[in-house]
């Protein structure tokens, strides 16, 4: 097996592990961390395609490669935007979490009402 | 000589992965803040050792990016975690 | 010529790896998380710093040469800074850290 | 087996644990510090994939700066781990998200192990052109020339994000300065560190920018360090966060497209095609372009990890 199907497979069973923890995780962060991780998963079977596409002198081909360069730019982005919303989803109710119960009785003070 | 970079980028590893099960448990924040000072430190080294022996160019800068960067976790924490925790601060000022 | 710096990086880096055994080493007999620090912070740069220097001759110019120090020296300095900043952090929270 | 793949195998199996410990970490700064571990393994195996460029992504916005942006939320939202009971998945439940995810997990597996040894490759064509580009960095050429029209949306892409992140300020705050009013005193730790830092991540910051067009670096790789030295700066407190109504920084956030858009468009008059470049000419534009992305991602970066302002912009 060459390194490049083995990081190959370390992308598809860090998919795997991503998208576990995203359905069983149930705070917010962990969702967030637990998606950048499949993101990356799938960034890594990117890796073994443009490495199987070494050609013309490249040790891997650089279409590939550039995909994941703004692949990781735009993860960023999307995560740094899912963190604002959490942290003002903590601001406004004291609380962090999807569950849509624990809104219904916001803790006492009400912190951020404008 | 190859064979030797290698085998000593391996150990290096092994070293950090050692280190990581012991203190990425905790107890404490700082034990697990030092699991990203350590991963930085022999992170590292053995990018720069891997980098020589299978002769991958430009490495130089993937490894002096990390260096800049690797005291970040630590700084982020302190930066953050300041005023949640402690008192001292409220009667120094 | 050759062998000459390949018993050179063999000894410096060899040298290193032992620095970074003992950093680890320490990392799991220490009993409190500020001689943990120590260990880490101390240890590991010391290794870091011995592998650059194995492989300073095998530079491929003498820019990249000038990057390798560089790379030491920040390490260094995050190193120091980092120990400095969570060693307070723990200090501040009193033992229990 | 030789030493190599016995690294490789060594490798694989530490990145998975990292990743599973970020999975099932007992508590979310662990699993944030895990994270960070992960994302600087991440690039030793970029590299091991002699993908450089791509590693020198990964350590600096993969591993560095959403190392920040994710370390400050966990230890923000500190709070809400101990008080709130969270409702999680039952036993079954579980038991089937994971049968699920396994599926997913080996179709992909499959996937990469049918793959051809020799697969289909845009490497020669992307190799052929190079030389029109007056670049040396093929993945530079992709990037900037050969799939403009893609970069280009994603710094779009990063503005809306901005734009996004910003909007969610409190009505009163819009317009003001990000981050959280504090009085205590910065860490002078902190401050040293940021002094030396800054100036050094600067110089390296520019150099990854300029020899991306020859070797691995980049807009986006220069650009992040840059952006790094200011969220360290920032941190220290030796600089506020700016206003976010500064027009110097909306400006300087939208360039970055918006001088591509304008090459694209000056491309379809002058060159016959839209992100057509002039021939002869197409290195300097090239670089012209790739200056103003700097400035772009070296100042909405920080912005996104800095946050939603938190002050009242001055009357």
């Amino acid at each position: 097996m060459t390194s490049a199907t083995l990081a190959g497979l370390v992308g598809a069973a860090l998919v795997g592990l991503g998208l576990y923890g995203l359905i069983a995780n149930p705070q917010p962060l962990r969702k967030i961390l637990a998606f950048n991780l499949m993101g990356s998963g799938v960034f890594l079977v990117f890796g073994i395609v443009a490495r199987k596409g070494a050609a013309a002198g490249l040790q891997a081909d650089p279409v590939p490669q550039a995909m994941v360069i703004t692949g990781i730019v735009v993860a960023f982005a999307a995560s740094a935007l899912a963190v604002a919303l959490v942290l003002r989803l903590f601001e406004d109710t004291g609380q962090a979490t999807l569950d849509p119960e624990a809104w219904a009785k916001p803790p006492d003070g009400g912190a951020g009402a404008e | 000589m190859t064979e030797f970079l290698l085998a000593t980028a391996g150990v290096i590893l092994f070293t950090v992965a050692v280190g990581l099960v012991r203190i990425l448990g905790g107890p404490g924040d700082a034990d697990r803040l030092m699991a990203a000072q350590l991963i930085g430190t022999g992170g590292i080294a053995s990018l720069l050792l891997i980098a020589v022996a299978t002769g991958a160019h430009g490495v130089e800068d993937v490894a002096l990016g990390l260096a800049l960067l690797a005291a970040f976790a630590s700084a982020a924490f302190v930066n953050s975690a300041a005023p949640a925790e402690n008192s001292d601060v409220a009667d120094g000022r | 010529m050759s062998l000459v710096v390949d018993l050179f990086s063999i000894v410096a880096i060899g040298a290193g790896v032992f620095f970074f055994l003992a950093g680890t080493v320490g990392l799991l007999r220490f009993p409190d998380a500020l001689s943990r620090l120590h260990a880490l912070t101390k240890a590991d740069n010391l290794g870091l710093g011995l592998v650059v220097l194995g492989l300073l001759p095998r530079a491929e110019s003498p820019l990249a040469a000038l990057k390798l120090v560089a790379i030491w020296a920040l390490v260094q300095l995050a190193g120091a800074s980092a120990a400095q900043l969570v060693g307070r952090a723990v200090r501040r929270k009193g033992t229990a850290a | 087996m030789s030493v190599l793949q016995a690294l490789d195998i060594g490798l694989a199996f530490l990145v998975f644990a990292v990743a599973a410990w970020t999975i099932f970490a007992p508590g979310a700064f662990a699993a944030t510090v895990g994270y960070v571990v992960y994302g600087l393994l991440l690039s030793l195996v970029w590299i091991r994939l002699f993908a450089v460029d791509v590693a020198l992504t990964e350590a600096a916005i993969g591993s560095g700066v959403t190392g920040v942006l994710l370390i400050g939320a966990a230890a923000r939202l500190r709070a809400t781990e101990s008080g709130a009971q969270e409702k999680s998945l039952s036993g079954a439940s579980r038991v089937f998200a994971a049968a699920l995810c396994a599926l997913v997990a080996l179709a992909l597996a499959a996937v990469v192990l049918l793959l051809p040894d020799q697969g289909p490759s845009l490497a020669p064509q992307s190799m052929q052109h190079l030389a029109e580009t007056g670049l040396g960095n093929p993945v530079t050429a992709v990037l900037i020339a050969y799939r403009a029209f893609d970069t280009m949306l994603e710094k779009v892409v990063l503005v809306l994000a901005v734009v996004g992140v910003w909007s969610l300020a409190a009505d009163r705050y819009w317009g003001g300065a990000p981050g959280e009013v504090r009085a205590e005193l910065p860490e002078p730790t902190l401050a040293f560190l940021a002094q030396i830092l800054a100036p050094l991540g600067i110089l390296v910051g520019i150099h990854v920018f300029w020899v991306g067009a020859d070797a691995p670096g980049g807009a986006f790789q220069g650009g992040a360090i840059l952006a790094a030295m200011w969220i360290i700066v920032m941190m220290a407190r030796l600089t506020e966060a700016p206003q976010t109504n500064a027009v110097w920084l909306r400006l300087a956030i939208v360039a970055g497209p918006l001088v591509f858009l304008a090459a694209g468009v000056a491309g379809a008059i002058i060159a016959g095609g839209f992100f057509a470049y002039p021939p002869g000419f197409a290195k300097p534009a090239i670089l012209f372009i790739e200056a103003f992305m700097v400035l772009s991602i070296a100042l909405a970066l920080p912005m996104l990890v800095a946050g939603p302002p938190r002050r009242e912009p001055p009357r």
